[in-house]
């Protein structure tokens, strides 16, 4: 199933509201680079939730930018991020 | 520096041409200087030639690139027909890179070698 | 598993050039194969050899490069966007006549033909800059 | 080429005209893979639809027309164009807004197209 690969936020880039419309709960959702300011949308967070789509952050990137990394997220290094891509497949990058 | 300049000689007017003997300045092309064009390559044109040109050249105002010999071969089926739309007739008119050549002698520009 | 990677930007402007470098060493050290780079539009800028970075900041070109000498990885620069953008390796130079060519070892120019292969040969390809 | 592997590719455009040559280069990239003769779609998503407007005049900027070479795909035997609805009516376009037919999906044949794809290339 697609892994896809958040690199903007959602006020630069309208990519993971187009990603939302129409994936579903096999495919995986992994925010990087600006992608990871998208924690801070709450109503995205609740949006994605009900979806029951899985999530994961990149977590330099997050640290770089000052964004906490609560509880409820699940949280990968690059390690994790090749892991990802060998379980999900194919990945888009979502500019 | 630019690319070493050649130079055809048509109607007294002297036309730049690159080192691989494509027009510089693409709004130079007219029918007189297609045969100049062609010369330079060995070709003497005759209306069989000019139907592949024109047909060239059509399809470069309609979508922008000149198509390499797959595209063109069926381009040239589409509208001149089987017995025209395959590479032996194109290679017959434009020797050794039919794609390339005519396009040169049309006017087009020099492909980047993408495709 | 085999991997190849597409990056579309340049290393300075955005940091997808980055991210992909990093992801590149993390493919390496899970013990994959990384068969191929491809640089497309301001990616190429990659493989200039002109770039001069301050001591204190990361060196993403050479990163590539050494990364690529290491582990035997084909860094390929697409040519129409060579072109276009002033990277030259000798070949080029020569047939367009400009007095320098600026490709850093071991860059190669090639077509798009290449991107496609990659796709095509390879278990995944993971873009990156977009 | 040294493979005679056929695989199902996807190409996402999802930048507008003019404003990058992003559309130029997934061009080359799009009929060079069908010349490899893999199965290639391609989709235009968000302002990538854009791309197909039709009456784009760029003579006096100017830059390249690409929505012309789009008019090749036919002929370079590329198929299958897709958008989806919800993106067209967001924009307030209908299919005769368009210069090349395009199958206009819903969001569950979209996830239907996704789970067949190889590879996907994004520009």
């Amino acid at each position: 199933m697609t892994l896809h690969i958040i690199t903007r936020s959602d006020s630069q880039s309208q990519s993971i509201h187009h990603c939302l419309s129409f994936i579903g709960k096999k495919d995986t959702l992994l925010f990087i680079e600006d992608g990871t300011y998208c924690i801070l949308n709450n109503a995205l967070s609740d949006a994605l939730q009900n979806k029951n789509i899985q999530c994961y952050y990149l977590q330099a990137d997050l640290a770089a930018r000052g964004l906490a990394a609560n509880s409820d997220i699940e949280v990968v290094d690059y390690d994790g991020f090749v892991t990802l891509t060998e379980n999900h497949h194919p990945s888009q990058t979502w500019g | 520096m630019g690319l070493s300049m050649n130079k055809i000689e048509s109607k007294g007017r002297s036309i730049l041409l690159d080192k691989e003997g494509y027009l510089v300045s693409l709004s130079d092309w007219n029918q007189s200087i297609a045969n100049a064009l062609a010369s330079n390559e060995g070709i003497t044109l005759t209306k069989a030639h000019w139907e592949i040109i024109f047909l060239l050249r059509d399809f470069h105002d309609k979508f922008e690139h000149a198509p390499a010999m797959r595209i063109l071969v069926k381009a040239v089926k589409k509208q001149l027909g089987e017995e025209k739309g395959n590479s032996i007739y194109l290679l017959t008119l434009f020797p050794d890179s039919p794609a390339k050549r005519a396009a040169k002698i049309a006017g087009l520009p020099r492909p980047t070698n993408c495709l | 598993m085999k991997f190849a990677l597409h990056i579309t930007c340049s290393p300075y402007s955005k940091q997808g050039n980055l991210s992909g470098l990093k992801f590149a060493r993390a493919v390496l050290e899970k013990g994959h194969t990384l068969t191929r780079v491809f640089f497309s539009s301001d990616g190429v800028h990659t493989g200039s050899q002109l770039t001069v970075i301050p001591q204190d900041e990361i060196d993403i070109p050479s990163a590539w490069s050494e990364l690529a000498t290491t582990h035997n990885i084909e860094l390929i620069l697409c040519i129409s966007a060579c072109l276009k953008r002033g990277l030259l390796d000798q070949d080029e130079a020569e047939r367009y006549e400009k007095e320098a060519s600026n490709i850093r070892q071991p860059f190669v120019i090639s077509g798009l033909g290449q991107l496609a292969e990659a796709a095509i040969t390879n278990d995944r390809l993971v873009t990156f800059g977009v | 080429m040294s493979t005679n592997e056929t695989k199902n590719l996807l190409f996402v455009f999802d930048k507008p005209p003019h404003s990058s040559p992003a559309a130029k280069e997934g061009l080359d990239a799009i009929l060079t893979a069908s010349a490899f003769g893999q199965n290639v779609t391609l989709l235009l998503m968000g302002d990538g639809v854009f791309q197909l407007l039709n009456n784009q005049d760029a003579s006096h900027l100017p830059t390249k027309n690409t929505a012309s070479i789009f008019q090749a795909l036919e002929m370079y035997g590329i198929e299958n164009i897709v958008t989806p609805s919800e993106n067209l009516k967001n924009k307030g376009l209908s299919p005769s807004d368009l210069s090349l037919h395009c199958d206009i999906v819903d969001n569950i044949q979209l996830a239907k197209l996704y789970v067949k794809q190889d590879q996907i290339l994004s520009f």
